[in-house]
């Protein structure tokens, strides 16, 4: 029910909503939590476990009951959304979750009848018999009446970013205090962000009818405002929650950039902001904890500080006679307050024996709430009173056990907070955070006068470790009450099977539950908390957690500070899946690497592979192509038998220069490059330190102090990383220059028997190179590099040209080679070509291959060190035992896979009988033969022997020969030609 | 006391009042058989199957906290038998069917799931080295299915299959692969341990290991000492500090490694999906929780909490692979302390001091092999003899190159 | 987390590659005994505190640094570059 | 004789504009990677005196009659639009390993701050100041002129860069929309 002239909606802007397929209408700046209170609406959700109706208890994001799904057109949706944080906007709509058939009827309330068995961790105790029955029922039972709000199951479409933001003071929360830091710190000239997870800063000040400085308290948070947006160097960040604590000075934090609009384009729903801070104050403020009863779960009950905010902001009365139950003086103000806004308040029941009686309204003191009724809605409340009871009409019980400061950010790097008598909270403990100064009520500092000062004090300390001076802000008069309080965790209640006090609203854990955990030895808090699932739901305990470790306390005959307490980790609140990961949807997750020679083989029909970052041509296809493997076979034949061309530029490629560049390459590579000639190339080895194969390639001689060395595509990065190291660790007084130029040139495989008329055609002067030489070359008057290198094992070079000729030379290869009878080649004949040779590739240096086992051993040079040399020679690393690289030929024509495993024939197919594996498969259109490279246990003494293949996944079970695992050209004739 | 569906009705309509502690609060005793330093899963079913396989109820667990508090309390509880390097095969395997009959034995629902694991694969290359570990997998007699890429969308049909970064491929299915209750697990050993006679003694930090002549005493706490003939360090997190105090150094380095899980939904995601490319893998929990990680954060670190490159990093593989789960929110984060070893697999083995035994290493794949870890740990303590399925777990193969390196990363701790 | 860069200045943790311990700096002599190459490698004190340990500025500058921080707490106490070391690696 | 026509890396696509922000390519001629060798570092200065630059401190650039020298890392430089030769240097041509990608106008830091973990404002990340540091998950040479942001890029990431920036753009101008 809105009362006219109270809050600070507009009631001149009326905002139509939905709620669970009815129509509505609120103001603008309701939440929809108000705007359901303001329509009457009391029962919005569905508890967890038991299904009990549910009603608005907070107005703040620590809510646990008021869970909604909201939705958009197209059927995509929100689950989880706290009604109480969700603003109105025109067009709204949104429902209630986790029941079935409808919020009112809902048949899974039956597991309210059934709460007795359902009580603490029984799941632990049954379910077992039969064993199959709990994957095939129990489980997913379980499954289905588990859970809260359902997604969609729809792509998330929306626009989502991240950012970073820098300051110098990073003050959290724009309540009282955090207003005052913002604006000491500000004037001081300092870099200053304020975050406040609020649409609207202020803080409590909005939600209260305090007075500072002799006016209304919206009046002083107007001016702090105004002059806040006016300093340049103070930018304010409203709807912002920052989440988590980090290392160093950094903070994430979530704003809800477009969530309180209709969606419209490109306008991000979320930021996840990362904030580098060099200061930052903890101005979050507190959290009212309510008081664990009989049935204190009903729609209607309602924190007292939430009675006041729908009140004075809203201008909700949230009943129509309403009742306050509290343990502290403060709370008593919502029955002041509703008094003068003319609700009825039917009685205050205070806990403390020994409080004041001066409202106009009943008072019971030294009382407590023991029952409450109403299934969907509050009507009465029971309360125990000086050795009676009484029966009051209520339809809003107002309830407060007191505050808790808000300090879970201190508590991110693993701080514990420290227990506090005079409060009955947990206060931050001092240097939890470094650079982290809780201030006012998240100190545990309760009155507006001391917050106030709080806050300036927290910002002065700041200003002070940035070197700056004061700026002496004039604080305004406040009131300054002491905050009184008895602490009052749970009113007993009768024993009886169906009789609870809840404590975990949102996970529906009550103080038997937490009994029953003590009763059972979990009387660790830590065990409590798992065995009983108390703050484990999506307020992740805010309202019950120092309450539920009191109930423990006093179940285990210890002090709640003796007891302990669980941890606060991140996120203070829950952040989306899409805002944290924004970016990674769909090829963004990582860079793509485009290739010169792309669009020419896209328009080639060529499919383009992944092959890490990059995307390279998989085959060309030649119209009246069935299929891949037609293609392929094709292209392996026109290199055999014509020329081909690759584009092989994603190898890696760094430049090495100094007068040391051999020596280094020598330290670096397992055989010798400091007697390469000039003009020459050499094949190297290049092991890891632990004596395993890191990666091969080849590396050029330019002049006599430079080098350029190849790596394979996978691991060029992981090599320039090795190479750094090797360079700054050992050789860093070494006349040595490293630079990765793989991006600079583009370069073409050029490969089969008419490779050098092709050459001859594009080359101004072709020279004329031996295998395994390389010359400067002019490319249609193009400066580039010519390398007689093959991985195809036929006639071959490579030829480099600037990457910003690649494509033109790409094209014009391509032209040249069709008409000698050659033309494109993709990734899958370069395999082909490579296997039929017996070449490597990371399928064969899987990171645990040796030298020894890939018959390259005596690669590894006698005469000098070199990285991983040493631990090469470990025992277990080379011997009989070892899996050595061989050639596997079928005897018959069936196909072959890589990933099969090798067996003596005859001998049974098990782990132990395991001889090796396949690594790499293909059809030799030049053999026509399949083809295996693998690894066989002492498999170069095998030679000729049958081996047994079989892919159980694959249905592949062969009889090979084994071979050696060059099979074609073996003699090398080919190459030198 | 026995749990059933009938015991929980039972006490139900009596109010439970009749269940009993789960675990009683002893003493520590001035000597034991054995004491084990540590009551996370490792060493309570170490614990649980010396008194069960071997007799030994002279024994005693220390544990420093909580029991279960460490990486057994913090896990994503993943449970499979997918390795295929012979020595990880046959131990991983073994404890998938120690798991397949747990609550039996345990006469606890630990909820062993087995919604079958799902690893995606991105390109041939991939798929080769999945067919290679499937079949590994068939050869030790457990089960794995290569699905191409029709098979994993009848599977999970809500991935993105049309737009994401790394298209995929087809998925090697591991049936019998799931997900367990990790406290359950904690509780049920403990529970079954001290019902057989194992002093589970919690709030005991192990401050000294006593050697005298090469042979171990007994140790030191804060408890105050404790003589035992025979010592068993099973501390995975801790492992470097524990084994210093008898002077050993590991082949260790911890890391913290980071998981998440989001608020309650209905269910969405029936399987465990594991992305490779993306260093992400996820299910739902039976609460509706959806649990996820990815990959270490990569840095040395004690501290059980981590940053936000990698927390971001698995976000958005999250949302490359399956964008659906964009509007769910992650509601907690979390670290836990691994063992990393130099080629990614565990140490279970004596130790140069005679009766001192040491069980660590777990990587990040400890809570798999909770069953089979305390099995051949027990068995190494009461026979002094390796058990045949973990008897390449051995802490010199550093040095001699026997190694168990299932990623191919090298010596590296962190790359496993 | 964050580490000050001794040239770029102080990054964001997600511009680094982390490698290891310091040990990866004593690399034994050719001739070394396999124990001292088993060291170098593989065992390390790995303590809860005060560590140093290698880190590649891989997305900046591409120097490797020597960080001594605490495991526990996270604090960065000094960044130091590998290649400048006095005396080189130890 | 046959000529082999150059394209620039981001040669197709036509510059993008959001609001008062917007993105082009600018073609660079040439990037020669400097690096003195051990002990040549007085050469190196030598050799570039008739251009007018010295050899920069971290962090930085400058720029003379369109020569640009910005920092690259220890010991290296780029040298931008302009031919060096001298043995007192390792010399690298990377005239086609990167692309050059400007960005200007209101909100350009903005932007940025949403790809690059730095501190970009005008106050912390002035003119003439240079940044060897991540651009999301590519490696970039980030330059803030008198008038725009210039960053270099790897050439075959460059359509990801684009893609990145530009979408960030939207994002900030929407958000300017509200």
């Amino acid at each position: 029910m809105r009362i006219a002239g109270k809050g600070l909606t507009d009631p001149s802007v009326p905002v139509g909503f939905r709620f669970d397929g009815r129509d509505y209408v609120g103001q603008a700046g309701d939440t929809l939590a108000s705007a359901l209170l303001a329509n009457g609406v009391k029962l919005v959700g569905r508890s967890f476990k038991y299904h009990r109706p549910r009603g608005v208890l907070t107005a703040g994001s620590e809510e646990p009951n008021a869970l909604v799904e909201v939705l958009e057109e197209g059927g995509q949706r929100t689950p989880n959304v706290r009604a109480t944080v969700q603003e109105l906007y025109p067009g709204l709509a949104a429902r209630s979750q986790n029941r079935f058939p409808t919020l009112g009827f809902d048949l899974l309330a039956l597991n309210d009848l059934a709460a007795p068995l359902l009580g603490a961790g029984f799941y632990y105790k049954t379910f077992m018999w039969p064993r199959h029955f709990w994957e095939g029922l129990y489980e997913p039972l379980i499954r289905r009446a588990a859970g809260l709000g359902s997604l969609s199951r729809q792509h998330d479409a929306a626009a989502y970013e991240k950012a970073y933001a820098f300051c110098d003071l990073l003050v959290i929360g724009a309540g009282p205090a955090g207003l005052v830091a913002a604006l000491e710190a500000g004037r001081a000239g300092a870099d200053v962000i304020l975050a406040d997870e609020d649409a609207r800063m202020g803080g409590r000040l909005l939600s209260e009818t305090l007075v500072l400085e002799g006016r209304p308290g919206m009046e002083w948070v107007t001016s702090v405002l105004a002059e806040l947006e006016s300093l340049p160097n103070v930018r304010l960040m409203p709807r912002t929650t920052v989440t988590g604590a980090y290392d160093h000075g950094t903070y994430g934090a979530l704003e809800r950039v477009g969530l309180h609009l209709a969606p419209r384009p490109y306008l991000p729903r979320e930021c996840f902001w990362r904030i580098v801070a060099k200061q930052a104050i903890l101005a979050a403020g507190a959290l009212e904890r309510p008081v664990a009863f009989e049935n204190n779960d009903r729609p209607g009950i309602m924190l007292a500080s939430a009675v006041r905010s729908y009140l004075n902001r809203y201008g909700v009365a949230p009943g129509r006679r309403v009742t306050v139950f509290t343990n502290n003086e403060e709370a008593r103000r919502t029955a002041r307050d509703l008094m003068a806004a003319g609700v009825p308040v039917a009685a205050i029941i205070d806990a403390r024996p020994h409080a004041s009686a001066v409202e106009d309204c009943p008072v019971y003191t030294g009382a407590t709430v023991i029952n409450t009724r109403g299934r969907k809605g509050l009507s009465h409340i029971t309360v125990r009173h000086g050795g009676g009871e009484a029966l009051i009409e209520t339809d809003c019980l107002a309830i407060s056990g007191g505050w808790n400061p808000t300090l879970h950010l201190t508590c991110h790097r693993n701080g514990r907070p420290l227990w506090n008598e005079a409060l009955a909270a947990f206060v931050p403990a001092p240097g939890a955070v470094p650079g982290l100064e809780p201030a006012g009520a998240a100190a545990g500092i309760m009155s507006t006068a001391a917050c106030l000062a709080s806050g300036q004090r927290a910002a002065r300390g700041a200003l002070e470790a940035l070197g700056r001076k004061p700026a002496a802000i004039r604080l305004p008069a406040a009131e300054d009450a002491p905050y009184v309080i008895q602490a009052l965790w749970q009113v007993p209640h009768a024993p009886g099977l169906w009789r609870r006090a809840w404590l975990d609203f949102a996970n529906d854990v009550t103080v038997k539950d937490v009994k029953l955990a003590a009763q059972e030895n979990f009387v660790s808090v830590e065990h409590m908390k798992r065995y009983t699932t108390q703050g484990m739901a999506p307020d992740q305990g805010k309202n019950s957690n120092v309450a539920a470790l009191a109930v423990l306390a006093d179940a285990t005959g210890r002090s709640v500070a003796e007891t302990g307490v669980t941890t606060f980790r991140p996120p203070y609140t829950p952040v989306s899946i899409a805002a944290m990961g924004a970016g990674g949807r769909g090829t963004g997750f990582a860079p793509q690497r485009f290739l010169t020679s792309h669009t020419a083989s896209v328009e080639r029909g060529a499919p383009m592979i992944e092959a890490g970052l990059w995307y390279r041509a998989g085959y060309f296809p030649r119209p009246g192509e069935a299929d891949w493997r037609t293609a392929c076979d094709r292209e392996v034949r026109m290199v055999r038998e014509r020329a081909g061309v690759c584009d092989v530029s994603t190898l890696g490629k760094i430049d090495i220069q100094g007068a040391d560049a051999g020596r280094f390459l020598d330290f670096v590579y397992a055989n010798t490059f400091s007697t390469l000639p000039v003009g020459r190339v050499r094949y190297g080895l290049m092991l890891r330190d632990d004596g395993h194969v890191m990666d091969d390639g080849t590396a050029a001689r330019l002049a006599d102090g430079h080098f350029v060395m190849t790596t394979t595509t996978a691991a060029a990065g992981q090599v320039m990383r090795h190479l750094d190291f090797v360079q700054q660790a050992f050789c860093a007084d070494w006349d040595l220059r490293l630079m990765s130029v793989t991006e600079a040139w583009a370069q073409f495989a050029v490969a089969g028997p008419r490779a050098r008329a092709l050459l001859a055609s594009v080359l101004d002067a072709p020279p004329d190179l031996p295998f395994m030489g390389c010359a400067p070359v002019l490319v249609h008057g193009v400066k580039g590099r010519l390398f007689r290198i093959s991985f195809s094992g036929e006639e071959g070079y490579e030829i480099a040209v600037p990457a910003r000729y690649g494509e033109a030379l790409f094209r014009d290869l391509l032209a040249r080679a069709e008409v000698l009878g050659g033309g494109p080649y993709g990734m899958e004949a370069l395999n082909v070509l490579r296997i039929e040779k017996g070449f490597l590739t990371h399928a064969e240096l899987h990171g645990r291959t040796t030298a020894f086992d890939l018959g390259l051993g005596r690669m590894i040079s006698a005469g000098k060190d070199c990285i991983g040399k040493a631990a090469s020679q470990r025992p277990g690393l080379t011997g009989p035992e070892r899996e050595q690289l061989v050639g596997l030929r079928p005897q018959t024509e069936a196909p072959l896979t890589a990933g099969a495993h090798l067996f003596v024939p005859g001998e049974e197919v098990g782990r132990a009988q395991d001889q090796g594996y396949t690594t790499s498969v293909c059809y030799s259109p030049t053999l026509g033969s399949w083809l295996a490279l693998g690894f066989l246990k002492n498999g170069r003494a095998r030679q000729g022997e049958v081996i047994r293949v079989v892919d159980h996944l694959r249905a592949v079970d062969v009889l090979c020969e084994v071979c050696d695992p060059v099979f074609y050209d073996r003699e090398g004739e080919k190459l030198r030609a | 006391m026995r749990y059933s569906g009938l015991k929980v009705i039972t006490e139900g309509l009596f109010g439970n009042r009749g269940w009993g502690q789960v675990w009683r609060n002893p003493a520590p005793k001035a000597e034991y058989d054995a004491v084990i330093i540590g009551g996370g899963g490792h060493g309570l079913s170490t614990a649980y199957y010396l008194a069960k396989n071997h007799g030994l109820t002279n024994i005693a667990v220390l544990e420093k906290g909580y029991l279960g508090g460490g990486n057994v309390g913090r896990n994503t509880t993943i449970v499979r038998a997918n390795y295929f390097l012979p020595g990880n095969s046959e131990f991983y395997s073994h404890s998938l069917k120690l798991w397949e009959g747990l609550e039996a034995d345990l006469n606890y629902n630990v909820m062993h799931s087995q919604r079958g694991l799902i690893n995606l694969f991105h390109s041939d290359g991939q798929r080769d080295a999945f067919a290679r570990r499937g079949n590994a997998m068939i050869n030790q007699g457990d089960d794995a299915e290569l699905l191409d890429r029709d098979g994993v969308r009848a599977l999970l049909p809500y991935l993105d299959f049309d737009q994401t970064r790394f298209p995929i491929y087809g998925g090697l299915l591991h049936r019998r692969g799931g997900t367990a209750r990790h406290d359950a697990v904690a509780w049920g050993y403990a529970r079954g341990a001290d019902q057989r006679g194992v002093d589970l003694i919690q709030n005991c930090e192990v401050t000294g290991i006593d050697i005298e002549g090469g042979v171990v005493r007994g140790v030191q706490t804060t408890r105050g000492a404790i003589r035992a003939k025979k010592v068993g360090m099973v501390v995975a997190g801790r492992s470097s500090q524990v084994a210093a105090m008898a002077g050993l150094r590991l082949p260790v380095e911890s890391h913290v490694l980071q998981a998440f899980v989001t608020e309650g939904l209905k269910p969405v995601i029936d399987h465990v999906i594991s992305f490779g490319m993306g260093h992400f893998y996820i299910s739902q929990s039976d609460k509706g929780g959806l649990v996820f990680g990815g990959d270490l954060d990569f840095y040395a670190s004690y501290a059980a909490r981590g940053n936000l490159p990698m927390m971001e990093h698995v976000m958005e593989a999250g949302m490359t692979l399956m964008p659906m789960i964009g509007r769910a929110r992650v509601l907690r984060s979390w670290g836990g302390i691994m063992d990393m070893t130099p080629d990614g697999s565990p140490i279970i083995d004596r130790t140069p001091i005679e009766g001192l035994y040491l069980d660590c290493g777990w990587n990040y794949g400890g809570f798999k092999a909770v069953p089979a870890s305390g099995w051949c740990m027990a068995h190494l303590m009461a026979t002094g003899q390796p058990h045949e399925v973990a008897r390449r777990f051995r802490l010199d193969r550093f040095a001699t190159g026997h190694l168990l390196d299932e990623e191919g990363t090298g010596s590296q701790h962190n790359l496993h | 987390m964050r580490l000050t860069c001794p040239l770029c200045g102080p990054r964001d943790r997600r511009e680094f590659h982390y490698l290891g311990a310091e040990e990866y700096l004593r690399r034994p002599a050719a001739e070394a005994a396999s124990a001292a190459w088993d060291d170098y490698l593989h065992n390390r004190d790995n303590p809860a505190g005060e560590t140093r340990d290698l880190w590649y500025h891989e997305a900046g500058c591409g120097q490797w640094l020597l960080v001594t921080r605490d495991t526990v707490s996270h604090d960065i106490r000094k960044v130091e570059l590998v290649a400048t070391l006095k005396g080189g690696a130890k | 004789m046959p000529k082999l026509i150059a394209k620039t890396p981001l040669s197709g696509l036509w510059p993008v504009t959001h609001r008062d922000l917007s993105l082009s390519e600018v073609a660079l001629d040439r990037i020669t990677s400097v690096a003195p060798f051990r002990g040549q570092e007085k050469a190196l200065a030598k050799a570039l005196k008739p251009l007018g630059l010295a050899f920069l401190a971290p962090n930085s650039f400058a720029e003379k009659a369109g020569v640009r020298l910005v920092w690259t890392g220890r010991d290296q430089a780029f040298l931008i639009n302009a031919v060096l030769e001298t043995p007192a240097a390792a010399l690298t041509d990377q005239s086609d390993g990167w692309a050059c990608l400007r960005l200007e106008g209101a909100g350009a830091a903005d932007v940025l701050m949403r790809l690059y973990p730095l501190d970009l404002r005008a106050q912390v990340f002035a003119p003439g100041q240079a940044a060897r540091a991540g651009l999301n998950h590519m490696a970039s040479v980030l330059m803030r002129t008198e008038t725009a942001f210039e960053l270099l890029v790897f050439r075959s990431m460059a359509r990801t860069a684009w893609a990145e920036i530009a979408e960030a753009m939207q994002h900030v101008a929407a958000r300017r929309a509200l």
